[in-house]
């Protein structure tokens, strides 16, 4: 790797330095815009105690879900968990741990996190649960409560085409919460469907600059369907 | 008569106006697309991260890349735009959409509401709609007027842990139009065929009943 | 206008209701990106003691620059100003008032207005006048500063295409503050360059979504260019 | 011998590292582009929304929309990106700009640096330096080492109002490079044929002198 190419070869090279304990920001919203090879490649490397950020938690044997099989997850930062079997039980059982926080607040504080803002006000959460132990303030009358960021020491992403500089765009609503995960990692590592030159994508059109991005690396994607809703034609 | 489901959906849908920008939670208030009066024309907003849902797609049409918030393969209509989450709640909590409509286990004459948490349950988290809740000026809460056992839940204080507190105004029932002011529900509509005794006895919170309250009519 | 065509036919309609003693935002780095002929608008308007909220202020004769000379603003919130003589002369006078705010922290407030984010902690200006009278906070060990958000009764913005429902794409670095002022005003109106139909911009690659846009215009600019550098071929 | 514009860029070229991301300022820091060492790859923040500026247009070239944050026509690099002044500040406070080089007028032992307000003088504004200073890691400050009157730039505490405190590592001035350490400048290199002596002279903050000073050689 040389001066500002940021492809690697191998899913292990792609993860490299993750250990046990440490925090991952996770993009994807369901089952959509997840980085598949890279959770396989966390559950390969069978590291424990993680803190894993990700709007949700997959499904049984699927997504981050098959992280929760050999219990390498100590505890989940999400708005909308519970999809699957196992989860429930290894959080009624205490083995799992989950900070519910609502989705635009998520966001928001993957965001912060990257963005170099320690904190910030919101109306959303306000005299309900959410708002417990956190400062309340009022802005031109109305009561906001204070959250703060959030970062973690990997961000994995799931692009659609990115160039070796790291530049990365996302495809329709597989965008979600990617391009703020992309911004919270200490190490952000961005697998994609292909890798183009640098040139090659419109300066003006890239969602993810390329200075967030450590490792990127290309793989091929199951891309499971949540919910097959259709029409007739 | 209770409203079905189809006319609740149906009286949500007059409250549109052309040009409304509309997000519809889960359930009864995904319906209301197809009421949608002619000539008029609204946009969804879906919060994962699109403005301009359109219908569910035909098979060959399926992409596992373009869902719904409710993780539903969708389609996007003409003029659609499609964004990361962050500006998706940019838009919600900062107030551009026009028109939110959610369900709720709750709401009470305060404005809060009560629909994500039912203690004891497993809690599979708000998503978000404590976001919708505290970022919209304009919500209208679906929901039934009472539970199966009878139970009001349209209360005088939410009992149920809160998705947001004071940020409801309307409410729409199987059996009534309600709006909340000062502190009470307001009776505005009653669904055809139900009485004003009726609602009076099943509505626990402080309600208002003017002099005359028009039956919908569909 | 029906449903979401946004697109208004004359400048009086696009600035209509816009009144003496209003907040404007206005998008623009320099003269680079900014609402020419919106900003000519205003000045046919004689509207007074405007607050405008925008990175730089023009120069003399051209972009805000010509606000002054009917002395039309109160005062300017910008991270830069000063490119010319008159802006010199009224705050010397004391006929104009100034409150500098560091760039980062401009365009933060703004998005943070349209964002429904009261405030935020930032470490910019502290331990600097910028961070006089404001609540100081440490997180981590390390001490910021709170800054509120901004809103404006208008928002200026000069996007490059937009279809007809207010979708818009900005062009090069003329995108600079526009995003950000589109999402700040009550009532939000964007000149552009050219119109097209809804459909034929790809909806992954709108930079301000039509939602935060209430009218639309198409002009023709001078674009004038402030440092005019060159090599030689 | 005081150090050219020139060499002040040379020098702080030779702290770029193959694939750094770098904001310079201007003035004199613009000029460090131009001592890129042979194989090596930096690309250049611009604060106004562009990663990745090249050099000036030629006339053909020119593109009013294309400008770097000292509003001077510039041109894209291969592999450029164009974004929001918000992108590009979340990116400066979040300290993902490897390298910044900005002036000063005034930096002192506790790392607080004064470089955009002289008091009675018109303050035309910080414009993006409160955000580079606080958000960078890696900050070098160029300046000249004292003032035309003789009056040391190199502080124990600034007169000038802040533009940043605590957060200046790295000065290189027309006479010698130092680093700050624990409320003292460290004097790391001197100019070819300047003294210690006169370093030492002209500063008047709270400064160590380690054994061997080397001159820097260009």
């Amino acid at each position: 790797m040389a001066g500002f190419d940021k492809v690697v070869n191998s899913y292990e090279e792609a993860m490299a330095g993750l250990e046990s304990g440490m925090t991952v920001i996770a993009g994807g919203f369901g089952l959509c815009g997840i980085p598949e090879n890279l959770i396989a490649q966390i559950k390969q490397m069978q590291v424990k105690d993680l803190t894993i950020v990700s709007n949700n938690c997959g499904v049984d044997g699927f997504g981050l879900g098959i992280l929760l099989e050999d219990q390498q997850i100590r505890k989940m930062v999400s708005s909308y968990v519970g999809e699957n079997a196992l989860f429930e039980k290894q959080l009624l059982d205490g083995e799992l741990e989950v900070e519910l926080t609502p989705q635009g607040t998520l966001a928001e504080k993957m965001r912060a996190g990257g963005a170099g803002i320690p904190a910030f006000y919101t109306a959303t959460g306000f005299g309900t649960p959410v708002a417990e132990g956190k400062e309340v303030r009022e802005f031109n009358g109305r009561s906001y409560i204070l959250e703060e960021s959030i970062t973690g020491d990997f961000a994995i992403v799931k692009g659609w085409k990115a160039d070796r500089y790291g530049n990365v765009i996302y495809r329709h609503t597989a965008q979600n919460f990617n391009p703020m995960a992309a911004t919270a990692g200490k190490i952000t590592v961005v697998e994609v469907e292909e890798i183009v030159e640098p040139g090659e994508l419109d300066p003006t059109q890239i969602h993810t600059p390329g200075i967030y991005v450590d490792r990127l690396i290309v793989g091929s994607f199951e891309k499971r369907i949540e919910q097959r809703t259709v029409r007739k034609a | 008569m209770a409203l079905s489901r189809e006319q609740i959906a149906m009286r949500v849908a007059r409250e549109l106006q052309d040009g409304y920008y509309v997000n519809l939670g889960i359930g009864i208030p995904t319906l209301v697309a197809n009421y949608v009066p002619e000539g008029m024309e609204v946009m969804l907003q879906s919060e994962n991260g699109l403005l301009g849902m359109g219908a569910f797609p035909t098979e060959a049409e399926i992409d596992a890349d373009l869902i719904n918030a409710g993780k539903q393969t969708v389609t996007t209509t003409k003029g659609a735009s499609i964004f990361s989450s962050a500006e998706s709640f940019a838009m919600i909590r900062g107030g551009h959409v026009d028109l939110t409509v959610l369900g709720a286990f709750e709401v009470d004459v305060q404005g809060n509401i009560a629909s994500w948490m039912i203690p004891g349950k497993l809690i599979k988290g708000m998503g978000g709609a404590m976001d919708l809740v505290a970022g919209a000026d304009n919500i209208i809460v679906t929901m039934t007027h009472a539970s199966k056992h009878g139970e009001s839940k349209l209360l005088d204080r939410c009992t149920l842990p809160l998705t947001g507190a004071g940020c409801i105004k309307k409410v729409l029932t199987d059996l009534a139009w309600l709006e909340i002011e000062d502190g009470a529900f307001i009776l505005r509509e009653r669904a055809p065929g139900v009485s004003v005794d009726e609602i009076v006895s099943k509505t626990a919170g402080k309600l208002i009943v003017p002099d005359h309250v028009p039956e919908m009519e569909f």
